[in-house]
């Protein structure tokens, strides 16, 4: 039962872990809508009214109106970050393959050391939601963990969907890279590798991590698609 | 021609005290005297400058409204201070009041009665947005 | 082991159902973003412009700066409610005795026929945050049990600090209903129980629950003050 236990310890610290960074993020969403979007939508208003009111042929109404333009043009931008930390909307608008194109674009130009390649069929645009966020959130997890811990050269991420798996068709998730690896015991450290196998297993699927010392890292995940 | 009304605009958002600001230029008894983004500021402007009514937002970094609210009263006893907040929940306005606050009204509304409220606080009375007591 | 599995299979359905209800949250939020946030700027802007460039005196000034008051006045709703379902500012502004009144009159208003009472020291507003709004969601929680499960008339809630207990200062929360109860086999279908116990689990406190048919429910926390 030593084992069973151990799981359940880590089991119990990644739902723990889990709540926590969502209130965390739900505290900061909360603050970040009243002070950025309910301030200057507040601020709109008042100018609008103002304007509204200005004595006809007033000097005033094109500087207010000029000022509300620049607030919204702020506004635009916050929205628009406000939605890509949250969800990247590509997913659900042009599917995983543009979103997968869009993240290495993304990284590629913060690690310019880093080569990075993506091999990723068409036909990954047809799966589910449901799926290709799980992929999403693995594959910038893997990214995020190539940076930070792996030192590497190069790193490749394919996506494939075997038809021909026995068990029904089956998508195929690999992150590779030729960084300084890591050994097995340190690999329990963090919730990046324990919230991915359970974003997998969610899905029916299955993750595995191998790396030795100075050998890189690979990670595999497969998901059945029914 | 009677003075006009002295106001203190207190709000950590520069484009929102620009707004009002922008609303109170307007009017021919108001005139905004000063402005600041922190509560302590506000304490110390309000010793220097006496105005008639300070509005002041409760949502702030450092000591707050709410604390502003409370030091100020403490040294002017019969300070005027207007509340302008986005918060609409009776418990804000309850501890706005308590703290000394001589009235409230929500950031949403104020474009429409900021103005009647600044005149009713200046002329000694209390003012709370209609609606707010019930609307919890 | 038949036990410590069946537990560590709950809670690994509990991590995946909390990373499952993350995911829907970033999206809905994202996506509420997009549809309601994105084109009401778009609109704001294009009216601010054209307010600008009216025709000294024309009439047409107030028509579209009204455009753009109603169009805040809505965004400011959106906002609000974003807020309020995502984090109460409330609680780190006010504190955790004026949060429970604010939850107190919202559900009093909403639901008439359950008499509400709390019970709350003023000590609780310098509890740290990390407890305060576990303690928010765990009412929450049990509110929402009591009026989808109890057909309860009343429901009393107390928070009590007691500064005497042995292992040091301790914080209480009592939930408690006049409702039908229930049986102890029923108890562990939902995630609602099983969030609310990891919840206070995280915080190194204990969650327990008292119920039998007929005879209402009640819910005891204890957390370790340091
Ligand atoms: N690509 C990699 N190359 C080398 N070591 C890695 C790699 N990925 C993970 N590791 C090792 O595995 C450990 C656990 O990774 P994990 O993502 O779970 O946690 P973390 O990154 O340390 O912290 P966080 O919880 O923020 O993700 C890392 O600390 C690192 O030592
Ligand atoms: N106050 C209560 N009175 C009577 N029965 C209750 C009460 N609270 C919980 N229960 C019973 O315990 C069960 C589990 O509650 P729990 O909150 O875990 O799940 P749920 O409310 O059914 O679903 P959810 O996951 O949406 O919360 C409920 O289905 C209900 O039968
Ligand atoms: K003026
Ligand atoms: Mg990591
Ligand atoms: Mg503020
Ligand atoms: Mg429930």
């Amino acid at each position: 039962t030593g084992e069973l236990s151990a799981s359940q310890q880590e089991n119990r610290a990644l739902t723990q872990h889990t709540l926590e960074i969502q209130e965390d993020e739900r505290q900061r969403l909360s603050q970040e809508l009243h002070d950025e979007l309910g301030q200057s939508l507040t601020a709109i208003k008042v100018m609008a009214v103002t304007a509204g009111r200005a004595q006809a042929g007033s000097a005033g109404i094109k500087q207010t109106t000029d000022s509300i333009v620049s607030i919204c043009d702020h506004l635009m931008t916050v929205v628009r970050s406000m939605m890509h930390q949250l969800h990247p909307l590509i997913l659900t608008e042009l599917g995983l393959k543009a979103t997968m194109e869009d993240l290495l674009n993304h990284w590629a130009i913060r690690n310019p050391e880093l080569k990075l390649t993506i091999a990723c069929p068409d036909e990954v645009d047809h799966l589910e939601q449901k799926i290709t966020i799980q992929i999403f959130r693995v594959v910038q997890e893997c990214l995020t963990n190539i940076v930070r811990h792996a030192q590497a050269k190069q790193a490749a991420i394919s996506l494939k969907i075997d038809h021909q798996a026995k068990t029904g068709a089956e998508l195929r998730l690999q992150v590779i890279d030729d960084g300084h690896g890591c050994a097995a015991d340190t690999i329990k450290t963090g919730f990046g590798l324990l919230g991915m196998k359970e974003r997998i297993n969610s899905l029916g699927g299955e993750l595995t991590i191998h790396s030795q010392p100075q050998s890189g890292t690979s990670i595999i995940a497969t998901i059945p698609l029914s | 021609m009677k003075d006009k009304i002295k106001v203190i605009l207190v709000d950590d958002h520069a484009v929102v005290r620009a707004g009002f600001r922008m609303l109170l230029s307007t009017e021919d008894d108001i005139e905004v005297i000063a402005e600041a983004e922190r509560g302590e500021a506000a304490c110390q402007l309000y010793l220097e400058q006496q105005p008639d009514v300070m509005v002041l937002d409760l949502s702030m970094p450092g000591i707050g409204g709410l604390e502003s609210i409370r030091r100020i009263c403490n040294r002017h006893s019969n300070a005027k201070i207007l509340v302008f907040s986005v918060h609409d929940e009776m418990v804000y306005v309850d501890r706005a009041m308590n703290a000394g606050a001589k009235g409230y009204i929500t950031k949403n509304s104020a474009p429409g009665i900021l103005v009647e409220a600044i005149q009713k606080i200046a002329a000694g009375e209390i003012y709370i947005e209609q609606g707010l007591m019930k609307n919890a």
